[in-house]
């Protein structure tokens, strides 16, 4: 089992969310972030202060899923979320010891 | 001069002039956070950019000495001769007057903003703006009420059906056809950021709106009163129409209807509330809170992307006033208006459908002619790119929430 | 006819109209994120079904020609025969005082649904407060003011402390029992999502209620300024009572203090506004502030969950209001009222006490009868599910915010 | 007594009364969401502490009986003899004049706060603003409108220009410099948490000042006209002017800035609404926007940390219009008034600026003197921590927003 | 040393909590995040538009414990915030390779 | 290749960009979640009514980095983010398997 944390742009999240459903992952978390990379940020402006802003708002997504389903996930997302400009995110895979299912206490791979 | 019917006229004036930024919020809460300050900007600035355009040309252009029924003369050039004293007839300064209907001529291309929202260059929004207000919106009303041909042809429109609701309606069409649809139109969900923004500014529209609509009685009279109930009648029964057609339509009964639907009846009785019976208005605002919410589904079957429904609500609603007008307008109200349809007069009615259709007219043709050349010089709309940030970074470096 | 009187009442009562959004923002703020809409809803929605109703019987069960002390007969069903010409003895139109009365009518209700807040079904609010408007609020409203008996029997009201703060604020304490306590109440904490909001409301609240009181004197005189005066003041001393009370409680002032006291304070001024002097309100407001305090700090004792405190807040301070007059009316203020106890008629603190307890019982009873049978109906309260998602999805299909 | 002078003075006092929660949304807006309650508490509890301060003794200082031409005696204590009646040679209810005075009381220290926010103690604010209002406002209104020296003199002040702008904005250049700079600066970016509440205060401001300015006529007339008319073009065109400066200056229009403008200009008209045409008002609101765009980036340049940029917009602006008073006042206007130096007569300005320097001098110097004592009884600031966790939970356990 | 990441429903939050502190737990994290699994998420509708919204907002909890302790937490957990309904969540178990306190630069357990 | 969680003050965010940038850190993620530990929380009052709130704002940091840098990082990170107060946060070491670039497919250390 792994855990895929991802960072997209955030309008590309439908788009991504229905590439994994379409490749059988059933369920994900979502969550508002912001990155900071190779993507410049922005300067605000207010009453003549400049202020630089390093932080792009990211979405990122967190899914569990079986070892055999990450390469093809991986494949998936970047196709969805990918638009060929810097700032289009990353993929980090780290490992899972166990999942269980709060509602029915199963746990491995039933419990995903 | 009276000093009751001055008090009632500033009032109103203040009343009116709260409306545009109430607009903003009304406009502002629609678009997604990231348009927030720039769309309550849109209207925000005309209140600096079309003040000066009034009193330096506007008013003259509107009210000046008339050219032909058609325009107004330079003779009031920066408010030239518009004094403290009232002028003939008046019971109020003259001055109370210019600023009352400054105040209109805000607010009607700030309604307009609503068609383009979320993807209209600053630069572009201010200079078609201000040429629109000079070329489409003086000389309607200079037709209308100034002396022109329209009030001539006895054409009923107490406070501002053609001149502000269809004219904005109509202009509305063109620009959101013009400047094309938002990005990602039809997948991505443009979901409302602050509802609770929208209702403030639907609330504070119809707190306004009594400014609006009674005020243009100019005297404290008993056709003010008329004018506040009916006003207040219209607003009334069209939220409650709306809400019931959505819930009949959609499932359930939203806020956001209810926003909507008083707005639509605001704008359905601006013309007809000084010539209208509460009576006539509980069937003009339930016909209104229908038709709007009717018209604002048309813009999905149409295909353009009328971001915040101008068309559906003041371009159908502003419609619909003008001919319910014509065919409830009543002298047992106002002596001075004209019977309609319901009350022996149908050629009311075909007066009122002409003012629709010259008003429409002209406005199209204007607007797509001045859309045209803002675009050739500095183009309509924003970069992709900008449209993704958002036009708040992209055209003001700012954001509207941080912690 | 008086122009300055007319545009009074006029602006008065587009006041007292943008009190019900302002309560709405009042109430909304209190309620947690998931629920806002539903809870502005409540007010909004109401100024749509109550000013229907209102134009076709409420006005006319209200002031319409008396039926044995307790009822108006349907004379004036729709509106008929209330025109643009002031009644006998009047200095405005007909109309005009029409609507003044209506935006009353509006906001009695709408005070009631902080009671109900957080889990109410939409389609059982929306009878229950229909049919308590035509039930409960119209007798009252003609108890008082439209020729019945109360006001026959010399109980001074000067602007609705029994017709609007007292029967809501019984009505508000059935509610909150008949319908029960929200879901995790004594565990979940049930924070304001949005005082800014709340604050915001309270404000709107401040302002209009200067239209409320001070335009109840139907006259541009002497008597509305000092109405206009005395509500300044008991609502600023208020919000200060309540904000010292606090501190010394509990350890901080607060701003939903200084907000909420400010709120009793001119619930409990509104009846005396037009008897009292400016040093007697100081004194009533300042009571007002504490006791209230103490009033929304009753329901924790009790254990009702009366989720936005309208029993502590309109209840108590409406009881004290209605008392205070009796206490410190003085004719040298108004001498078509009558002196209160401290001016030397302990009679009249009698006459506002049988006022009160009649206003309580009569809405207590009816209220409980209208709930029990719109509970048989359609059911008071919406499912354990949907109210945990919050009524803005389940009710309205909607989010107040989205990013 | 006249009825529509009367109405005009009452609805004015409302507007006012509305300013001062606007300036609560204003200032809130620009804070840090951790400071947002005391922010806009600082603003609304004093609608609480002056209210009571000004019936008590505010208004008999300042109107009361002279005393040496520096003060009111103690005549009015307790508004003794403020009654329903006209004062001789008056159209309105004395009272309404007091209540209408009143709102000017309140704002004015409610203005200074944006010096400090985001630092000071609540009990410190609370003790500073009711001894300043003691101490300096009503000394400085007595002056100028209560029969005092300045007013004798011939400084021309027709709204506060001096009494409310000037003082508050020197005395928040004393108060930002003696409660020194806030955690972080130069380091931290603090950014303004909810620019739409900005936005929407200022609008309420730019709505209630039509009150400010065209009620300071005291009567429904042409004059109040005219007042309202230049209030209206100066804001505007300062909205205007700021934008456009910015725009050259940092590259982009902003909507704070459209906003700050849109204050700085109402600031700079206050003195010389009753007295200039609306060409000047072109002038003297065009000048205002640029010079206060100036002002706000002194600060950075001088290094005091005035949070809000009260010096920068109302001091700045405040002395900019008592001095295009002395330069563009017309007895064409205003006969009443006196011609200033575009008029022929270089006399006023020279009386206009020792106004200025009286107004600022006193300010500086009792503010220095209050703020010193006030530091050594309870201390201005609050603890490191303390303004660390921000000032809702420090100093009134509350937050803003929760979900 | 594992690392549980836990989904929840935003009312159980409290309970969590407590059974956790119950146990000696002595820090978690929070954050707000949204769900998609097989609870349903829900409509909404703006001026006659239906937008089908699948994420249901969800509390994401962080918590880092020694390894003897995971067993009886996920216990817990399951406890507190079960109602046995849909949408109940997960515990995810992660690997963690070690912890340093800030303030005094301990690491290991003593860090936890 | 490790991820560092880290959990700081949020007024600290600057300073420990700033010191990981120079370290030569080239992506972080960012996020706000609320923290509960041995800082204590603050009491709310509304109405009357007592709240007892045991979450602190805080801000969390993600950063994926080479494991030879981990050591250096977690010391940038102490000094830029220690106030030698309670609740300065803490540093979690979790093993990351693998990191893709979405933009370019580039994996490993060249993704990071
Ligand atoms: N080493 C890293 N650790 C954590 N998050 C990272 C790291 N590198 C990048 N990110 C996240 O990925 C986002 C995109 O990275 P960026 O460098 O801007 O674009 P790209 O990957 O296309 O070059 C960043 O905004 C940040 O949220
Ligand atoms: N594979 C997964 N990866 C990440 N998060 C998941 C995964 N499956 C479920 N979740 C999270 O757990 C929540 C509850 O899951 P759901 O399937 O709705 O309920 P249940 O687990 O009771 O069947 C989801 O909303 C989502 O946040
Ligand atoms: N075991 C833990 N698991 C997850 N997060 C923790 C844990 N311990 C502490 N934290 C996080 O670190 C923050 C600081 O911890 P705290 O105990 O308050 O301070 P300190 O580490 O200085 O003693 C907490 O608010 C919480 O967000």
């Amino acid at each position: 089992m792994k855990k895929l944390e991802v960072i997209i742009k955030s309008f590309k999240l439908d788009d991504v969310k229905e590439g994994l459903s379409a490749l059988g992952v059933k369920g994900l978390t979502v969550s508002e972030v912001k990155g900071f990379g190779r993507q410049r940020g922005h300067k605000e402006i207010y009453r003549g202060a400049e202020y630089q802003v390093d932080f792009v708002p990211k979405i990122k997504l967190e899914v569990i899923m079986e070892t055999e389903l990450v390469e093809e996930a991986c494949k998936v997302i970047q196709e969805k979320a990918g638009t060929g400009q810097i700032g289009d995110g990353k993929i980090f895979i780290l490992p899972v010891e166990d999942v269980i299912r709060i509602r029915t206490g199963e746990t491995g791979k039933n419990a995903i | 001069m009276n000093a009751g019917d001055t008090v009632f006229v500033l009032v109103s004036a203040a009343l009116v002039m709260l409306m545009t930024p109430g607009l903003g919020l009304f406009y502002g809460g629609m678009v997604r956070n990231k348009n927030v300050l720039g769309t309550i900007m849109h209207s925000f600035i005309l209140l600096g950019v079309i003040t000066v355009e009034w009193v330096l040309i506007g008013y003259t252009m509107s009210f000046g000495p008339d050219i032909g029924g058609f325009i107004g003369n330079f003779d009031m050039f920066a408010l030239k001769g518009v004094g403290m004293e009232p002028t003939e007839g008046s019971t109020i300064p003259h001055s109370a007057f210019m600023i009352f209907q400054c105040m209109f001529a805000i607010i009607t291309p700030a309604l307009i903003t609503g068609a383009f929202a979320e993807r209209m260059k600053f630069s572009a929004f201010l200079i078609f703006s201000l040429v629109w207000a000079i070329l489409v919106y003086n000389p309607l009303c200079h037709w209308v009420w100034g002396g022109g041909w329209m009030g001539a042809d006895g054409a009923l429109d107490f406070a501002g059906g053609t001149v502000v609701h269809i004219s904005s309606g109509a202009a509305a069409l063109i620009a959101a056809i013009m400047i094309g649809k938002r990005k990602g139109y039809g997948s991505t969900a443009y979901l409302p950021h602050n509802l609770p923004m929208t209702i403030t500014g639907a609330a504070l529209l119809w707190f306004g709106w009594f400014g609006f609509n009674a005020g243009s009685a100019l005297a404290a009279n008993g056709l003010a009163a008329n004018a506040f109930v009916v006003t207040h009648i219209s607003s009334a029964v069209a939220a409650l129409t709306w809400v019931l057609a959505e819930w009949m339509h959609s499932g359930k009964p939203t806020t956001l209807g209810a926003a909507s639907g008083a707005v639509a009846g605001l704008v359905a009785i601006t013309p007809a509330c000084g010539y209208v019976s509460p009576v006539s208005a509980i069937i003009i605002g339930g016909i209104a809170g229908v038709l709007c919410f009717g018209g604002i589904m048309l813009k999905g079957k149409l295909g353009y992307d009328d971001s915040l429904d101008v068309v559906g609500i003041h371009g159908i609603g502003g419609i619909w006033g003008a001919l319910a007008t014509g065919l409830f307008a009543s002298v047992a109200i106002n002596p001075d208006g004209a019977n309609g349809l319901f009350f022996g007069n149908p050629g009311q009615l075909w007066i009122q459908f002409v003012s629709v259709i010259a008003t429409m007219a002209f406005s199209f043709v204007m607007t797509f002619i001045i859309l045209k050349v803002v675009d050739l010089i500095v183009g309509l709309r924003v970069s992709e790119e900008d449209e993704e940030r958002g036009i708040d970074i992209s055209m003001h470096n700012e954001t509207g929430y941080n912690s």
